[in-house]
């Protein structure tokens, strides 16, 4: 199977990503989204490793992840302090800085 | 040519006198009119002295100059601010001094009651300075520092009494006038500039023959149109008659004697551009021709003793000025013309100030009447003057004016007969307005209020007069005796290409015909004012009336420079703050808008934030593909 | 210490010795200043002991290497040009000092602020005439707005704040446009060896035409701005609206010159080939400003706007005589700079002193004033002689220059700016006799007349108009080298007379 | 037999220290009292920052490419930022040292009793002092990092504390949580990006490095496709940053929601940060194709610049308005950077100085200005400020007057030197509006100056608090920087005219 479709998979993973970000509402599934996009990344970074025969890739694509993870960490609690003080996970609603 | 040393005390004696009366004030009431005429006097002397002087001389060493200092000087413009006294300058000298020092003296009897009289003697030596400038100055601009310097002392002077808002009109309509007139006057001297390199008399003479005809005509153009500003020729004369405003030795002096007589200095000063340039001349005898018709007209009309003067004044120097238009032959006579005119001119506007003084300042003519008896050495004065005017042998005006007259015709075919045919009616209409005068005033029932008491004026006043009165019988005769003034001025004018043209008619013919018109126009006006109404005539002739409007010169003025001239004002007013203010304005609007937009799509919604971005990814990506593509 | 350098720190010290004044002595603080200003005053005329006369470049220069990356350097010096607008500025700054004793009373801020800006002011001002170093020259250009910005909003009249900020703006507008002109010189000059901002070292760049024509461009816009010239000089009435008369005469008798000063200094040196093709252009706009200014001048009812339009006319004839390129215009335009400086100095102290009394800087407010305060009269009536440029007095000798040598290029000009004589004639004289002719109004009935600090700060100026206009040859003489050296940077002679012998 | 990779701990010294500032302020957190937490750890920060300053003075002279195995470069360049990071980020500190504004507890509910009860207890949250450092550990490695990886965890590190710390406001609890929500999820979209432009550059080069990218790139025949969405994706990640339009949606709301002090930290410190990585990564990596993505920046500095200056004129918020200036200098700072020259780079670094201060020194005042209700950010209230405290106003006008680039302030000699270089590669384009823009720009900060000199006092008038010694200290170095540097610019421009070496 030809190895460029993982690239193509990867493009698609991180438009979908990127768009999902236009269209959702929810603080959560918006992150989610991103994460897809940085996951798409790593599906990429890893491909190319591969096309390339280097490690490099493969050694990014963990720290990927780990950043990842600290983003979850931090998007998450400032998230849930959104939610706590507004009783409402949507972005639209926290719209008070404007203009 | 020789120096003299002696030149700048003339224009200095007098400028500093007046500067000392401004400065010192109140304390110098009680002597500064003294101080002004002794000093008045003391500039007489002078020339007279320089008179004399010139007389020891011959050929070129009759003309002095004096350098005093170097004025201006940048690239090759050099202006040295230097005095040349010619026989042409003298003339002058001895006519500004001697007549200026009579009016002095008289006008310390009539502004007596004046608390400002020192103001009044400030501004008097300070004309007396700035005119003797604008003759002895050896290049047009000094020329033109006392030309203008006349007209500043003609403005403070008619405004003399500027609490009350009509004089204040006058002076600056005077003024502005005037200003129109140093417009031609500078741009002669660029024109000049421009063609000679240099703007003094000598080297513009010098360079006049290679000079193109069209700049000669240009820079005689604009010298006539100075010329036209400064003596109250049309089209600049409307000023002049509003400037009787000022007091009444003033009008005798600057008004009728001197300052507007410069015109005719300053053609006679340039006759070597006027020589040369044919079309310049045929301006000046125009002009010459419409003034003094158009002057003597107005006179008809006036009951105002002095304007009617003012008109008589305007309408002589058009004689004059037409003179001038006469080439080489005609300046000998202008001048000649001028300083008899000084005499009596001067001598009857003195007679009407004594009447004014007898009659609480009465102008109205129809108010005098009779007052010969009452008024005797003036009557006389003035009726010798009258007499002069009219040119009735063997009085001052009957040598200037003939001559003027027979040269006229003497310029051939039609040309000479129009000229000289104009110079008759003027002739004609001059005896009429001022037989006009002469009847309403002197002659006739008393027509005053029983409140006022005519009287003679004191010896201080009529003292002047009587000189003067001589100075208009004899006059004529000595300056044409042999024709003294004619050799005399020869230098100047170069008079001697002077072809006198073929004569038309025999001289004794001329002052027939002309005497005959006189006692024709004389005639006239005896009969038709035996009895004047008190109050001017309602239904009179469509002529009498333009001629009391001044032929409608003000309401044309008005119509077609001041009226657009408020508007054009108003128009740029509103532009400046509108358009282009408004321009300025408008930029910042526009901005100010964008960025309300800006402000708008800066929405608070972090989705639209994230749209914004990717929107500008795509478009980085495509502007990328379309500069590697 | 070179003097120059002297002159201009001089009133930073007196800055200090203010600094430490007290408070609430004002009288001490004015007089702080003024004897500040009179010490500058000397050590600037001790200047022409040092000056060498009929030699031109630049004399007492110094040079101390200020920003090195950019060979940027506190060079200084005069010629004739800087050296007549640094004695213009010397003396009229202690006359302001005298003349407006008061004005700084009821400000928004305490008298020492005033006092201070006007010292930094005039360090500034001197300094920026002094300046043969490009980048320095921009930097006072830019700074010394400031303290005009204060001055106008800190002690004006009536809308002052918005009038300060036009000002500043439009000011800083053209100081933008500069800049990027003086990057772009430099530039150049880098492109033909090390980088300068020495003016003289750039007067000898080749620079392309096209290049030439946008850094002129970008200089002459912002000197325009400051001259004023039409069309951009609306921010001008507006200004000598709010200013206190010591201010306006400031700005208008010696700030605004740096416009003035700056065409000849940089777009005629700098960019010779750039002026000739602008010439025509910019001679249109300088008569446009002569006839229009005069034109509005007729039309203000406000004595103080209509002082500002007739410099507006007046800016006019210096831009012509400077643009026309021969060495009358430009020694005229050079003159005609100084006299302007005094007759608007005349005119707004006068002006300023009437209006005090009266309450009211409306013309119609006036009337009858000859009668009872005939000193201040006489004073107006002089200033306003002055200002129609009549014979004698100082400024007629420039403003004939200026026509004269316009004509011998461009004749057409010539005669249109000679109209503009007739109009300053209708001017003045309505000025003139509103204000001073005719009835009393009332409420004038108890003006006073000018008292002895009055006099005494009026008098040097009327003594200088009518000095300079009988005897101008001190200030030709000093000016007509430089004018040759321009002439002859810019490669341009007068033209010979037509009619050769 | 393996040989570990050898790291030279003297060059990497300062990012060290940092960090090792920062874990000691965890602990402290953890193990001292609470009356004391907030004083010692100001006390570590400000230490350690300058410690970390100190060590960058004794190596500025070091050059190294192998200071951490090719993944980080030492040079001039890069210490110069490093310095100034550091020296800005203790200039912010003094700031941080006013005890009210930070929310005394995170997770209590904005107005709930907890939330009450310790403010009452006059609590406050010292957790900030190690995630600034943190943060600044971020930007110190940021613009020294030298392969692609290196370069996202800096971000990571750099971003992350940020977010939070946005969000830690004492006042207006809802808007800066706000801020923190929208600064978190944009900076993690744009990251997201960065990340894979990195891949594709990856792919394009096989390596992460950036040396080996520019040969790479510089070879002829490479497929550039790969190359050019790598450029523009990492470039994302970079602009978002500095907040380049139209990445710049986020700077008003964050600068005006997060705790002042903050802003100031990170509208200077995260510039400095971000335009070192750019300069490097676009003259070490993409230097060979410049004139493929010169057009697309030259473009992005335009519109930064002029949309900047334009927002900003109907802006009535100080804190929004100065973020809308931040944006037009972004612009200008691009506009030298793009110039990929030693010109363009020392007058980049010496800018950054020169706005930092300025910045840092104006987001100072505005913690000055209060009512009852604290800072007041409505510019029409600082209606006639200089009456009431004359030096107060004359610091913020100054701070303006920089920012408009008046002569004798820094911020116009910056101007002046970005303008030279930019026009010396040819560019007036960007000359032009540049000027324009300053114009605009200009307009509102004298409008400002006008309203605190020339506006009388409103009744609703606002009270300027006492600084401490700190607070006032670091106004005054901000002050004395911004005038020194713009009378006598010589003293940094010639040391930033020394360091501008990069290494490959």
């Amino acid at each position: 199977m030809d190895i460029s479709n993982y690239l193509y998979l990867s493009v698609i993973l991180f438009t979908i990503g990127a768009l999902g970000v236009l269209i959702r509402r929810n603080a959560i599934v918006i992150f989610m989204c991103i994460e897809l996009m940085l996951n798409a990344s790593n599906l990429a970074l890893v491909t190319f490793s591969r096309i390339h025969g280097n490690l490099d890739g493969q050694v990014a694509s963990f720290f990927t992840m780990v950043v990842a993870a600290c983003e979850v960490v931090v998007g998450l609690a400032i998230i849930v302090t959104i939610y706590r003080s507004r009783r409402s996970a949507s972005v639209d609603d926290a719209s008070l800085l404007k203009n | 040519m020789r120096t003299s040393s002696h030149l700048v005390y003339l224009i200095a004696l007098p400028l500093f006198s007046s500067a000392l009366l401004l400065l010192l004030g109140r304390i110098a009431d009680k002597w500064g009119h003294l101080l002004a005429t002794l000093v008045s006097a003391s500039t007489f002397g002078i020339g007279v002295s320089e008179f004399v002087a010139m007389h020891s001389h011959t050929g070129a060493n009759r003309a002095a100059t004096q350098k005093l200092f170097e004025w201006i000087s940048v690239g090759n413009l050099k202006v040295d601010a230097s005095l040349l006294l010619d026989q042409l300058s003298i003339c002058f000298v001895l006519l500004i001094t001697g007549v200026g020092t009579l009016i002095h003296i008289y006008s310390i009897a009539y502004m007596d009651h004046d608390k400002d009289r020192r103001r009044f003697f400030a501004y008097l030596n300070f004309f007396i300075a700035a005119m003797l400038l604008l003759v002895l100055g050896d290049s047009y601009l000094n020329l033109y520092v006392g030309w203008e310097g006349v007209g500043l002392a003609s403005y403070l002077l008619i405004g003399f009494w500027n609490q009350n808002p009509v004089y204040a009109v006058a002076a600056k309509k005077a003024f502005v006038a005037n200003r129109v007139g140093d417009l031609g006057l500078s741009l002669a001297i660029m024109i000049s500039f421009a063609q000679f390199g240099t703007v003094s008399f000598t080297g513009v003479k010098a360079g006049a023959p290679h000079a193109s005809p069209a700049a000669l005509t240009a820079i005689g153009a604009m010298l006539l149109l100075a010329a036209a500003g400064k003596s109250a020729q049309f089209p600049l004369q409307s000023w002049l008659g509003d400037a009787m405003a000022g007091p009444t030795p003033v009008s005798a002096l600057i008004h009728a004697a001197t300052m507007v007589t410069a015109g005719v200095y300053l053609i006679t000063r340039s006759n070597f551009i006027f020589d040369a340039s044919s079309t310049a001349r045929i301006l000046v005898v125009s002009v010459g021709v419409i003034t003094l018709l158009f002057g003597a007209i107005v006179g008809t009309a006036k009951d105002d003793i002095k304007k009617a003067l003012a008109a008589s004044t305007m309408s002589q120097i058009g004689y004059m000025i037409l003179a001038t238009g006469l080439g080489p032959v005609g300046y000998a006579f202008a001048i000649m013309h001028l300083l008899t005119h000084g005499f009596f001119k001067a001598g009857m506007f003195l007679g009407a100030g004594s009447v004014m003084h007898g009659m609480d300042d009465e102008v109205n003519m129809r108010k005098y009447g009779g007052l010969a008896k009452l008024m005797p050495i003036t009557a006389v004065t003035f009726g010798l003057g009258y007499l002069a005017i009219l040119g009735v042998p063997p009085f001052a005006g009957f040598y200037s004016k003939d001559k003027i007259i027979e040269t006229a015709f003497n310029q051939g075919g039609g040309k000479g007969i129009i000229l000289g045919g104009a110079a008759l009616l003027g002739a004609m209409i001059t005896a009429f307005y001022m037989t006009r005068v002469v009847v309403l005033t002197f002659a006739g029932a008393r027509r005053w209020k029983d409140g006022s008491h005519p009287h003679e004026s004191s010896v201080l006043m009529w003292g002047p007069m009587v000189i003067l009165a001589l100075g208009s019988v004899a006059s004529g005769f000595l300056l044409s005796m042999g024709s003294s003034l004619v050799n005399w001025l020869q230098p100047v004018v170069n008079a001697s290409n002077a072809t006198g043209g073929k004569e038309l008619m025999k001289p004794l013919v001329v002052s027939l015909l002309a005497l005959a018109v006189v006692i024709l126009g004389a005639g006239y006006a005896i009969v038709k004012y035996r009895t004047v109404p008190e109050i001017a005539p309602e239904q009179v002739s469509v002529f009498t009336k333009a001629a009391r409007k001044d032929l409608y010169q003000d309401v044309f003025n008005n119509a077609v420079l001041v009226k657009p001239g408020t508007i054009l004002t108003a128009g740029l007013v509103a532009t400046d703050h509108n358009v282009i203010d408004g321009a300025v304005r408008f930029v910042g609007w526009v901005i100010s808008e964008v960025s309300d937009v800006l402000r708008k799509i800066q929405n608070g919604y972090v989705r639209s934030y994230a749209l914004t971005m990717l929107v500008g990814v795509f478009i980085g990506a495509v502007i990328l593909w379309v500069v590697t593509a | 210490m070179n003097l120059l350098t002297l002159t201009i720190i001089l009133p930073l010290v007196g800055v200090l010795a203010l600094a430490v004044a007290p408070r609430e002595n004002t009288k001490a603080i004015k007089l702080i200043a003024l004897f500040t200003s009179v010490i500058t005053l000397i050590s600037s005329l001790l200047m022409l002991t040092k000056y060498k006369f009929g030699v031109s470049g630049f004399q007492l220069v110094t040079s101390h290497s200020w920003f090195k990356v950019f060979n940027i350097n506190y060079a200084i010096g005069i010629d004739g040009l800087a050296l007549v607008l640094i004695l213009l500025t010397t003396v009229l700054v202690p006359i302001v000092i005298v003349g407006g004793w008061n004005e700084s009373e009821n400000g928004r801020w305490s008298v020492k602020t005033f006092y201070a800006l006007i010292l930094i002011l005039e360090t500034f001002m001197v300094g920026e005439f002094a300046a043969t170093d490009v980048f320095l020259f921009y930097v006072i250009f830019e700074a010394m707005l400031i303290p005009v910005y204060f001055l106008i909003g800190g002690f004006g009249r009536g809308d002052r704040a918005a009038a300060a900020l036009k000002f500043l703006l439009y000011s800083l507008f053209g100081g933008l446009l500069m800049l990027a002109a003086v990057i772009g010189i430099f530039v150049v000059s880098l492109h033909q060896g090390p980088g300068s901002f020495d003016v003289t070292t750039l007067s000898h760049l080749k620079i392309s035409h096209n290049t030439q024509d946008w850094l002129f461009l970008g200089f002459f816009i912002a000197f325009a701005i400051k001259a004023p010239l039409f069309p951009f000089h609306t921010w001008l009435p507006g200004a000598a609206r709010s200013a206190t008369p010591g201010t306006s005469i400031l700005v208008l008798g010696v700030l605004d010159k740096v416009g003035t000063y700056g065409m000849i200094r940089f777009c005629l040196t700098l960019f010779p080939e750039a002026s000739k093709t602008f010439a025509p252009y910019i001679i249109v706009l300088s008569l446009f400003s002569i006839i229009y200014g005069a034109f509005l001048a007729i039309g203000q009812k406000d004595l103080n706007s209509l002082i500002a339009f007739t410099s507006i006319s007046h800016f006019g004839f210096i831009i012509l005589g400077i643009f026309a390129m021969t060495s009358q215009g430009i020694t005229g335009a050079t003159l005609y700079m100084v006299n302007h400086g005094f007759s608007t100095a005349a005119l707004f102290l006068v002006g300023g002193w009437m209006i005090q009394r009266r309450k009211s800087s409306q013309i119609a407010d006036f009337g009858g004033l000859q009668r009872i305060t005939p000193v201040m009269a006489w004073c107006f009536f002089i200033a306003g002689m002055s200002a129609l440029a009549l014979p004698g007095l100082s400024s007629f000798v420039s403003e004939f220059l200026v026509l004269i040598g316009t004509f011998t290029r461009y004749p057409a000009a010539a005669v249109i700016g000679t109209v503009g004589i007739v109009l300053a004639a209708l001017y003045v004289l309505i000025l003139v006799q509103r204000a001073l002719h005719g009835p009393l109004q009332e409420g004038n009935e108890d003006i006073p007349d000018l008292n002895r600090r009055e006099k005494f700060a009026i008098a040097p100026v009327i003594i200088a108009l009518v000095f300079l206009g009988f005897y101008p040859k001190p200030a030709i003489h000093i000016i007509d080298p430089m004018t040759s050296q321009v002439m002859a940077q810019a490669s341009m002679s007068d033209p010979t007379p037509l009619a050769g012998k | 037999m393996l040989t570990s990779p050898a790291l030279d701990y003297n060059l990497l010294a300062p990012i060290l220290i940092i960090l090792g500032g920062a874990l000691l302020g965890v602990l402290v957190e953890g193990f001292v009292g609470r009356t004391y937490r907030a004083r010692i750890q100001l006390v570590l920060a400000l230490a350690s920052v300058a410690v970390a300053f100190g060590w960058v003075v004794s190596i500025r002279a070091d050059v190294s490419q192998s200071a951490a195995v090719d993944s980080v470069s030492i040079d001039g360049g890069g210490l110069f930022l490093q310095g100034t990071i550091l020296v800005l980020a203790f200039v912010a500190l003094l700031f941080f040292s006013q005890n009210d504004h930070f929310a005394p507890q995170a997770s209590a509910l904005p107005g709930s009793a907890e939330e009450a009860q310790a403010l009452s207890a006059g609590v406050q949250m010292t957790e900030i002092y190690p995630l600034v450092l943190f943060a600044i550990s971020g930007m110190l490695l940021f613009p020294v990092a030298h392969d692609l990886i290196t370069l996202f965890v800096a971000l990571e590190v750099l971003s992350i504390p940020l977010y939070i710390i946005t969000g830690l406001a004492r006042r207006r609890r809802l808007l800066s949580q706000e801020a923190a929500l929208k600064y978190f999820l944009l900076g993690a979209y744009s990251s997201a990006f960065f990340l894979f432009g990195a891949a594709f550059l990856y792919g394009f080069s096989g390596s992460l490095s950036l040396g080996q990218i520019r040969t790479a790139a510089a070879a002829p025949g490479a497929n550039h496709i790969f190359l050019f969405l790598g450029v523009l994706f990492i470039s994302v990640g970079l602009l978002f940053k500095v907040g380049a339009v139209p990445f710049h949606s986020w700077t008003p709301d964050v600068y005006q929601g997060a705790p002042t002090p903050v802003t100031g930290f990170m509208a200077a410190c995260t510039k400095v940060a971000a335009f070192g990585a750019m300069f490097r990564i676009f003259i070490v990596a993409f230097s060979s194709i410049q004139n493929d993505w010169r057009p697309v920046f030259v473009a992005i500095s335009i519109v930064t610049m002029a949309g900047g200056a334009i927002a900003v004129i109907v802006q009535r918020d100080v804190k929004r308005t100065l973020a809308y200036s931040s944006i037009t200098h972004a612009g200008f700072l691009l506009a030298g950077a793009i110039a990929l020259s030693k010109a363009g780079l020392t007058s980049m670094m010496f800018y950054l100085v020169a706005y930092g201060f300025a910045t840092i020194g104006a987001f100072g005042i505005v913690t000055l200005v209060r009512d009852s209700t604290g800072e007041v950010s409505d510019i029409d209230r600082w209606a006639g400020l200089a009456k009431k405290s004359p030096g107060v106003a004359t610091a913020f006008a100054l701070f303006l007057m920089s920012f408009g680039g008046i002569p004798l302030t820094a911020g116009f000699i910056a101007k002046f030197s970005i303008f030279t270089a930019v026009y010396a590669t040819g560019n007036i384009a960007i000359l032009v509006v540049g000027v324009l823009s300053s114009a605009i720009a200009l307009f509102f900060y004298l409008r400002v100056v006008l309203i605190m000199f020339f506006k009388e006092p409103t009744d609703d008038t606002v009270t300027v608090a006492v600084p401490s010694f700190l607070v006032s200290s670091g106004i005054v170095i901000c002050f004395v920087a911004t005038l020194v540097l713009g009378v006598y610019p010589n003293l940094l421009f010639n040391l930033a005219n020394t360091m501008t070496t990069l290494v490959p």
